[in-house]
């Protein structure tokens, strides 16, 4: 189970909680359960995100892979000027 | 896993000089406007006088019956966009209404200039003039005019009016505990004008659309990809069928990532089945394209007298003009980003107005909010009696460091950029009357993203380098040396050249300090799969193993000895390629992930004429990690101008609104970016941390030297004056008010 | 439009005079350029006078230097004895606009624009200088003050043109000096400008002085009260003093995108301040 | 007559055209003779990048009427390298890395080099002063700054 920590008001797409445990594999895996469990992200999520898995941002590659002591963190997609 | 691997470099770190540096200082180059096509007819556009109307009629009946004029376009000659994309076609031309003072509104396009000019005048606009908002705390307010009815995300906060659409926060820990633990709390509001990227080329394109749909379009960008697939997007067509050419490009910063006049100039050239050149006055460019947001902040900062920051809050409100936009989390992600927090908590706020909409800026977002933060840690050190270097050595992040923003940060340099500042001379001299010495620290996060590089062996042994990434602060250079450094050649023997959207596969604009590291990485990688061709070839013809011919000083080397077989080089090699299997080339594409982020501190000297409150800049250190340095000059030079476009953004550029609405100061004559005399020498310290994710330890550079200048600026010109001026640009009505008033 | 480069003052003249619609001269063109590219004006008519001799000279005679109205703001800056008998109103002129707009921007451009910041016009005011208009009934002299009437406008008639400006003859411990207020170092639109013209006795008594501000009312403006503060002193502080307290009360400013009325009103004082200073020290070096 | 006939002189070179009244030499210069190293970045002489030589004259090209190059010597980048042999501040420009992006590139070139025919030996602060007219968005200036105190000091030793 991988540990994705949610963020500030994030939270309220997430019944509430700071963290949640999740079976995911890789990006795909997460970023297509997420908004199974939790449908008030899928807003955010078709919107586009980046996810920072173990430090690195990750803006789409999706066989990225998630491990069980990964730390995984939602953010809004990163750009750039 | 690191792709860094520690290296002697031959090539990197060499002050070469830019392949295009030729033609850029002949007049050769070819930019968005050099070009022409037989036949070419002219563009332009009308726009809208007024900050907010419906319009209620169009009549272009006058403008088509001139003697010269071939078409004449509103938004009815516009398919419906692709979803997703109507915020951005709206923005190229207006529908129902007209959302800012410089709103396109119609197009024409006509044998010359002149006819051009004429025929908008002589198209007849019925508006009915709306309520309008342009200023970021009256947008708000509740009972404000509502620019885009209907765009309130769910989780805005209760409490505003219908143009604060979007809300985001970050952060961990519990900031109420964090500021009971402090000896004191900063609690203060910063405000932050408008500004704009000022590239010096205004925008500019070419265009030819058949009626089945088949075009082509030049124009200067930061990313032909994205133009193409924009433009697509807006007017139905297929990307394969549109092929994008990117010129030279006069300067981007964030302003040239998006569409303003393309589908206008295609959707002219269908109409009217000629090629048309559309080129943006300055007038246009101010009006009509992505100026940066302006803000309003509110900060509250707790620090026991250790200098330890117990508590970080920020609540950030971003005008993003007429359209919604995701700015603020750029604001509220790196504001604290420097520090090692145990309690940190920010907001941002997207606030939608009656301005142009807004686009990205050099680290778009980052600049206003660290300036708050910056600033009200240069408060608090006030206060307590710190030392503000001190303060930002006790309290900065490290590697392993939970950030701000959520992730954990891998091997970063802000520590080595601290300490470097108290080796610099700048930090140990003495100041005269009237100057004050500001201190900042500032963060981007740089990313990778799309890229496709294809890497070709000549049968001359010379090396071609194909990408599609426009050029802006010498990337070819920087490619070509990093290729030259992997085969262990002469740079001169490289030729990177920017290819279209028809000859290459997807690419990320140049945006996001992403070329060099993205770019060059495919680069690299490409370069690699020549060299396991070659190994796999010359094995063949040595009658030995692979693993038998190795790379070694620009040449393959069979490791048997016994064979008597002399190193070959890549001019041989490339002689022999079609005997031994056909021409010799990688396509390398992929999704380049793992760039490193990058943090950067800045000092700024400023000298204030307490009678008139005129600031200047007396002298400037921009310290930057910048990874590993391919070509050093270019680093400097992309944190010199960064920076000198920080000290702007601070001291006097600003976009001016009247009560009607309109942009008072559409033009290079009171939209004041720095002169060169207004400036010193800017001395930069380069610090090299490599990054983890790079074969080379590339790490962004371009984006970071933007974000400390406003606070170094700020804090400076407060320590000058003992006043602190919380609302920038620091003009000197503002300075002289603030220093009167104290 | 029809463009006419004419080698004399009276056919200029008379080519305004024939002209039905809309006339303009074009001297320097840094103003007019950017307003015709700006479709601020259709003119019908262009009269270049840069073909004309007496328009093209910087003249120095015993009755002092007489300039042509075509002659460029860098022509000026080169004149050695020009510069040193009225540095103010070189410099003044000098601070409009960039190194390039200095190789064709004119003292006549730069007044007849009319602009109340135009920074060559408080040196010119101060200086006593008179403009030489033609007409097509002959010449007259007009004083500089009365060229502009308000912003955009001027006194001259539509058939009117200046060929050249006299500026009086310069006595000894005579200078002059203009300083101004911008945002910038360069490159900006004066927010207030003030240009002093005063002269010493033996002891070091001021016995003339002229004062004029720009920028902070519709048009450039002489104060008395300043020359007043000048007059009989020995330009010590007090006096300088005075002249900042005189021209800010004389400054009736608006305010607007370069500038708060109450930033303008206080700042004129002190620039005032500063460029009678300088102009004293000069005056003192010019023996 | 809305239009002229112009007998002028662009890089050494006589040159005819005939132009519409209005248009600036800028116009001329890039839309009719196809010159166009000399850039538009604002079309009211407030950026300098179409800075171009009349008579020896350093103006900005926007703001001089096509008609008023009638009997003028105009010169503009494309004339300051002969043939490819760079003119010392192109050189310097380039191996002092004083460009980014270009586009401010021939208007600054063509400002240092009227500078250095009248003065030399230029200070730093000559040369902020002369070239303020010439905005730079990309390098903050320093570089190119640098380069023209270079070049000058190279060409007094080499006239030396």
């Amino acid at each position: 189970m991988a540990h994705i920590q949610i963020f500030g008001s994030l939270r309220d797409l997430f019944d509430g909680q700071a963290a949640i445990e999740m079976d995911v594999r890789n990006l795909r895996d997460l970023l297509t359960k997420l908004p199974q469990a939790y449908p008030d992200c899928a807003e955010e999520i078709e919107e586009g995100v980046s996810v920072s898995i173990d430090g690195k941002i990750i803006n789409d590659d999706w066989f990225r892979p998630i491990h069980a002591d990964s730390e995984v963190v939602v953010l809004p997609r990163i750009v750039g000027g | 896993m690191s792709e860094y691997q520690a290296r002697e470099f031959k090539v990197l770190g060499q002050r070469l000089k830019r392949p295009d540096g030729f033609d850029k200082v002949t007049g050769r180059a070819r930019y968005g406007a050099d070009v022409e096509a037989a036949g070419m007819l002219h563009g332009r556009i009308l726009r809208s006088p007024h900050a907010h109307a419906r319009i209620v009629s169009i009549d272009t009946s006058a403008a088509e019956a001139l003697n010269g004029v071939k078409a004449v376009i509103t938004r009815a000659d516009f398919p419906q966009a692709a979803k997703g994309y109507e915020d951005i076609q709206d923005n190229c031309m207006a529908g129902e209404r007209a959302l800012y003072d410089g709103h396109a509104v119609a197009a024409v396009a006509a044998t010359s200039k002149r006819i051009a000019k004429q025929a908008l005048k002589l198209i007849k606009v019925e508006y009915e003039v709306l309520p309008h908002v342009t200023g970021v705390e009256q947008a708000i307010a509740p009972g404000a005019p509502i620019v885009q009815p209907g765009k309130v995300s769910k989780r805005v906060p209760e409490g505003f009016s219908d143009n604060v659409v979007r809300y985001t926060s970050f952060g961990h820990g519990d900031v109420e505990a964090g500021f009971a633990k402090a000896d004191a709390v900063i609690e203060r509001e910063y405000r932050t004008e408008a500004s704009h990227q000022g590239y010096i080329e205004p925008h500019a394109c070419l265009a030819t659309l058949d009626e089945d749909g088949r075009g082509d379009l030049w124009v200067c960008t930061q990313g032909h990809y994205f133009i193409r697939d924009m433009s697509c997007a807006v007017l139905g067509l297929e990307s394969a069928n549109l092929r994008v050419t990117a010129s030279e490009i006069g300067g981007g910063f964030g302003g040239k990532t998006t569409v303003f006049v393309e589908p206008v100039a295609l959707a002219l050239a269908k109409k009217s089945g000629h090629a048309v050149k559309l080129v943006m006055t300055r007038e246009e460019v101010l009006r009509a394209t992505g100026p940066t947001v302006s803000t309003y902040m509110q900060v509250k900062l707790g620090l026991n007298k250790d200098g330890i920051i117990t508590a970080a809050y920020a609540r950030l409100f971003y005008q993003a003009g007429a359209y919604k936009q995701g700015t603020a989390d750029f604001g509220a992600m790196p504001a604290f980003a420097p520090y090692e927090l145990e309690n940190v908590h920010t907001e941002g706020l997207d606030v939608i107005t009656n301005r142009p909409r807004t686009a990205s800026y050099r680290a778009p977002g980052a600049p206003t909010a660290c300036y708050a933060a910056e600033s009200a840690i240069d408060e608090a050190c006030l206060e307590l009696g710190l030392d503000p270097l001190e303060v930002r050595l006790k309290n900065a992040a490290k590697e392993g460091t939970k950030s701000s923003y959520g992730p954990t940060y891998q091997d970063h340099g802000l520590i080595q950029c601290l300490e470097a500042v108290k080796d610099t001379e700048h930090w140990n001299a003495p100041l005269a009357a009237n100057q004050g010495r500001g201190l900042a620290a500032g963060f981007w996060f740089n990313f990778g993203g799309e890229t496709s590089v294809s890497v070709f062996l000549n049968t001359d042994g010379s090396v071609t380098v194909t990408e599609a990434n426009p050029d802006i602060g010498g990337s070819r250079a920087s490619i070509s040396m990093m290729v030259a450094e992997e085969f262990g050649i002469n740079y001169e023997q490289v030729r990177t050249t920017v290819t279209d959207t028809g000859s290459m596969g997807q690419n990320e604009p140049t945006h996001g300090s992403r070329v060099t590291f993205a770019v060059g990485m495919a680069a690299i990688k490409a370069s690699r799969e020549i060299k396991a061709d070659i190994q796999q070839r010359l094995a063949k013809m040595w009658d030995v193993s692979a693993d038998q011919v190795i790379w070694q000083d620009g040449k393959a080397h069979c490791t048997d000895n016994s064979k008597g077989i002399e190193p070959m080089s890549l001019p041989e090699i490339g002689a022999i390629a079609n005997n031994t299997g056909g021409p010799i080339g990688a396509h390398h594409g992929a999704n380049m992930e793992g760039a490193g982020v990058a943090f950067g501190v800045h000092i700024c000297d400023t000298e204030v004429d307490p009678e008139t409150g005129f600031v200047s800049v007396k002298r400037y250190t921009a310290i930057q990690d910048a990874g590993k340095m391919i070509q050093p000059d270019y680093v400097e030079g992309q944190l010199q101008g960064g920076a000198v476009q920080g000290i702007g953004w601070a001291l006097n550029e600003e976009y001016v609104y009247g009560d009607d609405g309109r942009l008072q100061n559409p033009g290079f004559l009171d939209y004041r970016i720095p002169v060169a005399s207004d400036m010193p020498m800017i001395d930069t310290v380069i610090v090299e941390v490599p990054n983890p994710g790079h074969p080379f330890g590339v790490r962004g550079v371009g984006e970071t030297p933007i974000v400390p200048p406003l606070a170094a600026v700020g804090n400076a010109v407060s320590r000058a004056t003992n006043v602190r001026l919380r609302h920038l640009p620091m003009s000197p009505p503002r300075v002289l008010a603030a220093i009167q008033s104290a | 439009m029809q463009y006419l480069a004419p080698k004399t003052c009276a056919e200029a003249v008379a080519a305004l005079a024939a002209c039905d619609g809309d006339a303009r001269l074009l001297a320097g063109g840094t103003d007019l350029l950017v307003r015709l590219q700006a479709d601020m004006i259709e003119p019908d008519l262009l009269v270049d006078i840069k073909h004309i001799d007496t328009c093209q000279s910087i003249e120095e005679g015993p009755d002092g230097f007489v300039i042509g109205a075509a002659v460029a703001s860098a022509e000026l800056g080169e004149h050695a004895s020009l510069t040193q008998a009225w540095p103010g109103v070189v410099e003044g002129m000098g601070l409009v606009g960039s190194t390039q707009v200095q190789g064709r921007a004119t003292l006549t451009g730069n007044l007849c624009n009319a602009s109340p910041a135009a920074d060559s016009v408080p040196a010119l005011v101060a200086s006593g200088a008179v403009a030489n208009v033609i007409g097509p009934h002959g010449k007259r002299q007009v004083d500089i003050i009365d060229i502009p009437t308000g912003p955009g406008r001027t006194s001259l008639a539509k058939d009117e043109m200046i060929e050249s400006f006299s500026f009086p003859a310069r006595g000894p411990r005579s200078a002059d000096a203009y300083l101004r207020f911008i945002p910038r170092t360069e490159m900006d639109i004066a927010v207030v400008g003030v240009g002093v013209n005063l002269s010493l006795d033996e002891n070091g008594t001021c016995t003339d002085a002229r004062v004029a501000i720009g920028a902070v009312g519709p048009t450039v403006m002489l104060v008395p009260a300043a020359a007043q503060a000048l007059i009989g002193s020995q330009v010590d502080a007090a006096a300088l003093q005075a002249v900042q307290t005189a021209c800010s009360d004389a400054a009736s400013p608006i305010s607007d995108k370069r500038g708060t009325a109450e930033f303008r009103k206080h700042t004129v004082g002190v620039i005032a301040r500063r460029a009678a200073a300088i102009a004293h020290q000069r005056a003192q070096a010019a023996e | 007559m809305s239009s002229t006939h112009v007998s002028t002189k662009i890089n050494g070179q006589a040159v005819e055209y005939v132009c519409p009244n209005d248009a600036s030499l800028l116009e001329v210069l890039r839309d009719q003779l196809g010159m166009t190293g000399t850039k538009e970045g604002c079309g009211s002489g407030d950026c300098g990048a179409c800075s171009v030589t009349v008579d020896g004259r350093l103006v900005c090209s926007c703001l001089v009427l096509g008609v008023e190059a009638q009997g003028r010597a105009v010169e503009t980048i494309e004339g300051m390298a002969n043939k490819n042999q760079l003119h010392k501040l192109q050189e310097k420009f380039l191996e002092k890395a004083a460009l980014q992006c270009g586009i401010c590139t021939p208007g600054v070139l063509i400002a240092a080099r009227s500078l250095l025919e009248k003065n030399p030996d230029p200070t730093e602060q000559e040369v902020r002063y002369w070239i303020a007219g010439n905005l730079c968005r990309c390098t903050g200036y320093d570089k190119i700054v640098r380069a023209i105190l270079e070049s000058a000091k190279e060409l007094r030793e080499e006239a030396a």
